[in-house]
């Protein structure tokens, strides 16, 4: 086994570092930026990728709300208007709210399961930057006018080929169609990683909650997101080549979208979600010194919602005239969901009773967390009963609702996550002052713009109006409703200016500073290349308040890139196994497949040309390279 | 190169795109030109000869603008022009997706056939529809034959297609029957 | 609240307020635990009664969440089954609303089909009488909602759906379109007037009628315009050879609250607006600028103002 | 036995030659009448059935009428041609009418002058059969309004003329009827029936009878309030015009009105079965046949289809369109009334003819009418009372599960209803119906009624039609196809005693040309890819065909030249509804051409042109 270096006690310390910094750093400069496949420089691009959408977001946000502050208001035409909101709703869903959890997932699960670097690294990369290139056909779409405009939802025949004339729609379709590739791309990933790539040791019950909430999220990935290929392929195949399956004369059915495109989109909701929960059990776990308690409890609730996730999706459709019966089974699955919820919340609450509670910003988080989202999951209760949703539905409370549940229960608890692992990307901690103004002027726009619109809507306002008459009792909630996001928008700032006043100091971050029990806080901050010099061992759900150091484990090559693969469910060591070096291919195949596309929006030929550059990446891409393959662990 | 001067010109650029793309909006007011027809109001045209009539500013607005299209779709069915010439295939009044024109093609003849009416029965639709109306039914007209750019055409519209019945019985050759088993002539 | 016109409104008020009740215990249990957590710090901190303590009241709280939960749904179904139990599947009066892009074409269907009434943009029903309001779309999916009847039901093209509605309270209501329905689904509205049945049928006289003859020179001009020009290729108006389904009904268009489906009030001036700038009044709805000069839009608003 | 039958029928036709030459040297003098003649003695087998006894089967020198007698029976008593010889028919000489448009009209022969109505522009050619080659004796040329052509729903034609008391009657697409001096060409009289700017057309064949020319109009697809009117044939002033809808006294119904079915009687229904102001657009025209019983003094005829197609939009029984009258030829007062299709779901107009007959019917003698509906139905009625006797498909029916006998009513298949806003597949029969206005023959020689017509099936997609003046106001988008077998046409020889056919002829193409029998025991009609064919009446095999310059939707007719022998003419010119796929030049990629023969039709350029042409056979001598 000449010229095969591995750690161990030969090989440690500052020489060991030395090298695998060698083999894990990506290239240098411009052609390393592009090829890298190091799961944090992917993680870290797709979190600020997916921000910056949530910025994009906001500001659509914020010129709706400036339309809706008075009544037949003129600032902006209903078919701006309608791109608008439709490029809002689509903007957070598709480009921000998945995105960022699966990013924050990208970074973080690797550290946490204390290997280097992610499973299917160069698949990693592909994910990112078909991401990146759907978002900008999106945005570029709407910055030359042809932005969608039917609605986030893209309800048929209004999305198909008469009503929806043009390429708008096209665009929204196809930039689906990315997005798709990309989220599964990642969650198949993650269910790799989580179920392969732990550290020796941590057996599924040792797993930190967190992993949990992305392992059951992957999986629900997984299984939605072809209903919404399906039915955003068929949109396309109606809108390009003339089928028909959206047309009602020709015996197609508009509600088959409904079915197809909530039987994605309502798991979708808790794909955002349970990752939060995620985020809320860590940053419970670590500002109150303690486990969250009933830990089977909580990974028992974790998996019955995704699992009920997937009955649910007709509550959105009480309004269609479905069956009465199929009515009453929806109403209970709803309900049904409130229990794992309230599951949830009990145990955050039990464990800040028996923890000691540090009320740090993303503890404030938290708090907001359970202020706010329990609220979206009451009124998520009331929409589940039929009555009560059929007036209900398609109004500002719904509005409200939803945004109690995905700012509220989602956005929250990520604000909170950036704060609490901002150490652990940049090396540096943010301020408690400028945060904690960040977060109560966050808090109280959020309360300030959207708790009104629980009443607005009771009061009978429809949603996706561009404008609504006066004197319906609407214009006072509504000017409160832009006086709040106006306030939220202050929050954001103060937040963005935060992070850019924290970049400028120098890293002065300890690997370890909020004194935290999962593994990521064991590896520098920012960690290097390699994440960590030796593979750790755990030995229990909090390796890193045991006492003593953090035992490792050694054997794996320095001079080549190798990871160590555990069983499934007991993470005993099984294989080494090669972990890919940077390569271009991944960028270029997601740029064929983007030509692939983009033009199939024009003609459905593009689709038969474009197959043979994407053919020749991809081709270069799986090459074998004739390098070993994965080995049994000796030892 | 400064950087206010880079600022500029991705500016100008930004603005070249912006002016590029109105094909898709959803302009329900009439195009910015005054309201005139394109031809003057007796019939210019000779038998064989195509009629040249002047260029309009509006024919490639409205033929390039997908709304404007579907308008024209829209209408196509509500001022019944399909009762007659059904979905381009004809009927009572002429094919309108073959490449035969018996009153010229160009959007601003089709302007002026709807306006005018024609002697074989093409009823006139002056102060029937307005002017924006017609040119939105002339470039629907006109993509009925495919002859605008393909990517302002929608694929179909929500009604029943226009194609082959999905139930259409064998289209195997038939061979007159004769009860007596007799075929053909008897000379 | 705006329920409470009808018997939907009615149970919803009851059942709306059995939620808030349920909920809002659950909500102040929420946060006064998670206060009294925080507020409390660590007093059961790391002790093994602590976490006993805890399992044992997680089985309670779930114990308490199922109960609530189950109250509730029985109460959903419960409050879903009176409504369909007060009112017969086939009422005596059936109203069939077919939603356009953006107006809502409404006809009172009638066992003499001579006595089939067709109107637009106004919903006229009589208090106290169940009716059912057949719904289907001509275009895209639309949304049948009057907030203050309660329920709500979209109208689907290739679809029939209905509604059966029990008017409780009279007065004057908006109706309005709920789903995303394009360009102007914000102007998409419908006057709802529910009275007394004897004035409802006086109404249902009125309007059966064909359009009044246009009574003075400007009018009859007017007429005259309306028959000649653009309109008759979209309107109707019963009793003269404008018979076309494009746009709404105009028959008793002068009898009605608003114009162009809730957009304006039903004003002489309103109507010199829309009929000069539809397109500046309601962008992007299909009624066109035809560009009257004033003399002509003089005589059209006086005859359409003769529509009584 | 043979001979002496052989013996008999050359016995008989000698004395009807005798018979009619003495008819001819009248006729040059004075006007013919249909002469009530002696029934002719049927083959053994035959069903029973007989010509109405009160009108008679006529003479063989001429043919006067479009469906040759009152009784519409299109038999010929002549025999000279037969199916022994048949297949020795040849051309005797051709006319071109200079018209590419469908050629759906019967020629005239009265007195050795044969008279042709072109399609539009309607000229009138009278040829003279007494010199070699028939020459032009006169043209009429009524120069119709050209904008006439936009607003016929199924191409130009015109169904033909009629004789009477040395006139010509007939009508233009603009709406006039015109009457022409037989023996010159020179207009008498013209009067003017409709307007054309509400979609008005005229394409019927006149009926003369009792002084009066009764004629009605088209345009059921452009929602035009169909009438039949009566014009006093001396001086064209109109007698009575009744409407298809509309007030009891429009409708010319008054206390002489016995319907014989409870859901025809009421008042005012013209206007009750509609919603308010739908029967002023509501159709029922009288574009099809009239018979008359002059025992009665009764006419007979059938209303079209009600406007617009999409039946959601005319919820009720949209009365008097889609049914029978029987009016009184003086006042034109309604007697009775039968709808056919209450509430007309496909286009189902009544129009066909009404084919009188004396048959027996459960063992009784009875004076009916025998109409094979295009509903798919094969009607037989009293023509006394309106009551249905019988109602029997002749093809592959799925619109309908029947008609109840007890009510009158149809039964219309709950499962193919139209609904709008969704396409409704594999209904049969089509649009066209099993049998269009192309009328069918009767033989009193085998008593069967030979029925030229449709195997087709349709899509049907409704949608609310907007009803503009003058444009179709149809609210369906349709499309045929061949039903069951794959045939699209079918020439059926139907038994209408014992209600089910004798044999049947399959053909590719729908069968649109009219039927001729003749009293040589032969069957004519014509094939769309132009084949002119004889048949045997009672095997229904093929004994002779010619293939002609185009499509063939005419009326075959036969009379006996003024040298004494028999001739076949037939007028060929391929157009009408499915033909306008060549006449019009349609393209026939859109399956909704021609109102729905887009794609049914897409083998017919390639197997006929278009242009019209008379044809006028005679045995080779």
């Amino acid at each position: 086994m000449t010229g095969i270096a591995r750690d161990g006690e030969a090989l440690k310390g500052a020489e060991l570092e030395g090298r695998l910094d060698r083999t894990w750093r990506p290239a240098p400069g411009l052609w390393g930026w592009l090829t890298t496949v190091d799961h944090k420089d992917i993680g870290r691009r797709y979190i600020y990728t997916a921000m910056t959408f949530l910025i994009l977001g906001s500001i659509l946000s914020v010129a709706m709300r400036l339309q809706l502050a008075r009544p037949e208001s003129g600032l902006i035409s209903p078919a701006r208007y309608n791109q608008i909101f439709t490029m809002h709703g689509t903007t957070m869903m598709f480009l921000f709210a998945v995105p960022v959890m699966e990013a924050a997932a990208i970074y973080v699960i690797p550290l946490m399961m204390g290997t280097r670097n992610i499973a299917f690294p160069r698949l990693n990369a592909f994910s990112y930057w078909t991401y990146l290139f759907g978002a900008l056909l999106l945005w570029v779409g709407f910055v030359l006018n042809v932005g969608p405009d039917a609605g986030w939802f893209m309800y048929t025949p209004l999305s198909g080929p008469q009503f929806s004339p043009g390429k708008r729609t096209d665009i929204w379709a196809q930039m689906i169609t990315f997005t798709e590739v990309a989220g599964l791309a990642v969650a198949i990933e993650l269910t790799a990683t989580i179920l392969k790539f732990r550290a020796p040791g941590m057996s599924l019950n040792r797993m930190p909650l967190y992993a949990w909430a992305i392992l059951v999220t992957s999986i629900m990935i997984i299984l939605s997101l072809p209903a919404v290929a399906l039915c955003s392929g068929m949109l396309i195949a109606d809108r390009l080549i003339g089928t028909q399956f959206f047309n009602p004369f020709e015996h197609g059915d508009p509600l088959l979208w409904q079915h197809l495109f909530w039987f994605f989109a309502h798991p979708e909701v808790y794909i955002i979600f349970l990752p939060a929960t995620g985020f809320v059990s860590q940053i419970v776990e670590t500002f109150t010194g303690r486990p969250v308690i009933a830990y089977p409890a909580m990974v028992l609730a974790v998996v019955a919602t995704g699992f009920l996730s997937f009955g649910v999706w007709v509550h959105h459709m009480f309004a269609t005239g479905l069956p009465r019966l199929g009515y009453d089974f929806y109403t209970a699955a709803t309900m049904a969901v409130a229990i794992p919820a309230s599951i949830q919340i009990f145990c955050w609450i039990a464990t800040m009773w028996l923890g000691k509670p540090r009320y740090a910003t993303p503890f404030l988080y938290v708090i907001a967390f359970i202020v706010t989202f329990v609220i979206g999951g009451l009124s998520g209760v009331m929409v589940a009963s039929v009555p009560l949703d059929l007036q209900f539905h398609d109004t500002y409370f719904v509005v409200a609702h939803f945004h109690y549940v995905l700012v509220g229960g989602a956005v929250f608890p990520l604000l909170g996550a950036l704060t609490y692992w901002f150490p652990k990307f940049s090396g540096r901690m943010l301020s408690e002052g400028l945060g904690k103004l960040a977060f109560w002027l966050i808090f109280l726009g959020f309360n300030i713009a959207f708790f009104p619109m629980h009443i607005t809507g009771m009061l009978g306002m429809p949603r996706r109006v561009y404008t609504y008459p006066a004197n319906m009792g609407w214009d006072g909630l509504n000017m409160l409703s832009s006086i709040g996001v106006g306030v939220i928008v202050l929050g954001g700032l103060v937040f963005l200016a935060n992070v850019a006043l924290t970049l400028r100091r120098p890293r002065d971050a300890a690997p370890n500073p909020w004194n935290a029990a999962s593994l990521e806080w064991a590896a520098a901050s920012p960690p290097p290349p390699y994440n960590f010099p030796h593979v750790p061992v755990v030995r229990s759900a909090t390796p890193l308040w045991e006492q003593g150091p953090l035992p490792v484990m050694t054997g794996l090559r320095v001079d080549d890139r190798e990871l160590l693969i555990t069983t499934a469910i007991d993470a005993r060591p099984d294989i080494r196994y090669p972990s890919p070096e940077g390569t271009i291919w991944p960028l270029l195949s997601a740029i064929a497949l983007a030509a692939l596309f983009i033009g199939s929006i024009f003609t459905p030929w593009a689709v038969v040309i474009g197959l043979a550059p994407l053919g020749v990446a991809f081709l270069a891409w799986f090459w074998p390279k004739g390098s070993p393959t994965a080995e049994p662990v000796i030892e | 190169m400064s950087s206010r001067c880079r600022a500029r010109l991705a500016a100008l650029a930004a603005l070249a795109l912006l002016s590029a793309c109105d094909r898709e909006e959803r302009q329900s007011r009439a195009q910015p030109v005054p309201e005139t027809l394109p031809t003057p109001r007796q019939s210019i045209l000779q038998p064989g000869v195509p009629a040249r009539t002047a260029a309009d500013p509006r024919a490639r607005a409205y033929e390039n603008n997908s709304y404007q299209m579907s308008q024209g779709q829209l209408l196509y069915q509500k001022m019944n022009c399909s009762g007659c010439h059904a979905h381009g295939g004809g009927g009572m009044g002429p094919a309108l997706s073959d490449a035969e024109w018996r009153y010229g093609g160009s959007m601003e003849e089709i302007v002026a056939t709807i306006d005018q009416g024609r002697p074989n029965g093409m009823p006139s639709w002056r102060g029937k529809l307005t002017e924006q109306q017609m040119w939105q039914l002339a470039a629907y007209v006109r993509s009925l034959s495919a002859q605008p750019r393909q990517d302002v055409l929608s694929s179909r519209p929500d009604a029943p297609s226009s194609t082959e019945p999905a139930t259409l019985q064998s289209r195997q050759p038939v061979v007159p029957s004769s009860p007596a088993g007799v075929q053909g002539t008897s000379r | 609240m705006t329920g409470g016109g009808g018997l939907q409104g009615e149970q919803f008020n009851r059942l709306f307020t059995l939620f808030m009740g349920i909920t809002g215990f659950f909500y102040v249990l929420v946060i006064v635990g998670m206060l009294a957590g925080i507020a409390i710090r660590g007093r059961a901190a790391g002790t093994e009664r602590g976490e006993r303590l805890a399992r044992t009241a997680l089985l309670g709280w779930i114990a308490a969440v199922v109960l609530g939960l189950t109250v509730l749904t029985v109460g959903s179904y419960a409050s879903e089954r009176r409504v369909s139990a007060a009112i017969p599947a086939r009422p005596p009066l059936e109203v069939q609303i077919t939603a356009n892009q953006w107006w809502w074409d409404i006809t009172y269907k009638n066992a003499v089909p001579a006595n089939e009434l067709r109107t637009a943009n106004e919903l006229h029903l009589p208090v106290g009488v169940p009716v059912k309001v057949t719904l289907k779309s001509n275009d895209v999916i639309h949304s049948f909602w009057i907030p203050s009847l309660a329920g709500k039901q979209d109208l689907i093209p290739g679809r029939v759906n209905d509604l059966l509605l029990l008017p409780t309270r009279t007065g004057q209501f908006r109706g309005q379109c709920a789903e995303f329905c394009g360009t102007q689904h914000a102007h998409m509205a419908l006057d709802v007037t529910v009275e007394p049945v004897a004035s409802f049928r006086r109404w249902q006289q009125a309007q059966l009628a064909p359009a009044a003859p246009p009574s003075t020179p400007l009018a009859q001009a007017g007429h005259d315009l309306v028959m000649s020009q653009q309109c008759a290729s979209c309107h109707a108006i019963a009793g003269t050879p404008a018979s076309a389904r494009f746009g709404p009904d105009l028959t008793h268009l002068a009898s009605r609250r608003s114009i162009a489906a809730g957009t304006l009030p039903m004003t002489r001036g309103h109507l010199y607006a829309w009929i000069a700038d539809p397109q500046g009044v309601k962008p992007g709805n299909n009624m066109p600028y035809i560009g009257f000069d004033s003399a002509k839009l003089h005589a059209v608003v006086a005859y359409l103002q003769g529509l009584k | 036995m043979k001979k002496q039958r052989l013996v008999a029928m050359l016995a008989a036709a000698a004395a009807l030659l005798v018979i009619s030459a003495i008819a001819i040297i009248v006729v040059r003098s004075r006007a013919p009448q249909p002469v009530a003649q002696a029934p002719l003695t049927p083959y053994a087998g035959s069903s029973g059935a007989v010509t109405a006894r009160s009108v008679g089967d006529g003479d063989d020198g001429q043919w006067t009428m479009a469906a040759k007698n009152f009784a519409s029976t299109r038999f010929s008593t002549a025999t000279e041609i037969n199916t022994a010889n048949v297949s020795r028919l040849k051309v005797a000489f051709t006319f071109s009418t200079g018209v590419a448009k469908g050629h759906e009209a019967a020629p005239l022969v009265v007195g050795g002058t044969m008279y042709i109505v072109a399609p539009f522009p309607n000229n009138v050619y009278a040829l003279d059969l007494t010199k070699p080659g028939a020459p032009t004796k006169w043209t009429y040329k009524p120069r119709p309004l050209s904008a006439a052509q936009g607003v016929a729903c199924c191409d130009v034609v015109n169904r033909g003329a009629a004789y009477a008391n040395g006139r010509i009657f007939f009508n233009t697409l603009d709406n006039r009827t015109i009457a022409l001096d037989a023996a010159t060409g020179k207009e008498l009289w013209q009067t003017k029936l409709g307007e054309i700017n509400l979609g008005e057309t005229m394409t019927m064949a006149p009926l003369v009878a009792e002084g009066k020319v009764i004629v009605g109009n088209s345009g059921g697809e452009l929602g035009v309030r169909g009438w039949l009117a009566a014009l006093d044939a001396d001086s064209g002033k109109i007698a009575w015009r009744a409407y298809a809808t509309g007030p009891d006294k429009d409708v010319l119904i008054g206390n002489g009105y016995h319907p014989f079915y409870a859901m025809d009687r009421g008042r005012d229904l013209g206007v009750t079965t509609w919603p308010p102001e739908a029967w002023k657009q509501g159709g029922g025209n009288a574009w099809g046949w009239v018979s008359y019983d002059p025992k009665t003094r009764l006419v007979f005829y059938g209303t079209g289809n009600p406007g617009p197609w999409n039946p959601e939009q005319r919820p009720g029984d949209n009365k008097f369109t889609t049914g029978v009258f029987a009016r009184d030829i003086d006042t034109g007062a309604a007697r009775w009334y039968y709808q056919t299709s209450p509430h007309d779901l496909f286009d189902h107009d009544s129009v066909n003819e009404q084919i009188l007959l004396d048959m027996p019917v459960k063992g009784r003698m009875r004076e009916v009418m025998v109409r094979p509906e295009r509903n798919g139905y094969f009607y037989v009625m009293d023509r006394g009372t309106g009551e249905v006797l019988s109602a029997t498909p002749f093809g592959h029916v799925t619109a309908y599960k029947g008609v109840d006998l007890k009510s009158g009513r149809l039964i219309p298949n709950p499962a193919m209803e139209p609904r709008e806003g969704q396409v409704v597949r594999g209904i049969c029969p089509s649009a066209p119906g099993m049998k269009d206005w192309n009328p069918a023959a009767f033989s009193p020689l085998t008593g069967l009624v030979y029925i030229p017509h449709n195997n087709l099936c349709m899509d049907w997609g409704s949608y609310e039609a907007s009803y503009i003046a003058g444009t179709p106001y149809v609210g369906a988008d349709v499309k045929y196809y061949a039903g069951p077998g794959g045939n699209r046409g079918v020439f059926t020889a139907w038994d209408p005693v014992r209600g089910r056919p004798v044999w049947e002829i399959k053909e590719d193409l729908p069968v649109w040309s009219g039927a001729l029998t003749t009293a040589g025991g032969l069957v004519f009609y014509g094939t769309m890819d132009g084949w002119f064919k004889a048949v045997d009446q009672r095997s229904g095999k093929l004994l002779w065909q010619f293939k002609t310059g185009s499509g063939i939707i005419g009326q075959p007719i036969s009379y006996r030249g003024p040298d004494g022998h028999q001739y076949v003419a037939v007028l060929a010119g391929v157009g009408g509804w499915p033909g306008a796929i060549v006449s019009n030049n349609l393209n026939t990629a859109d399956a909704t051409a021609a109102n729905g023969w887009g794609v049914a039709m897409a083998d017919l350029p390639q197997k006929t042109t278009a242009g019209g042409m008379l044809y006028v056979f005679s045995l080779s001598r």
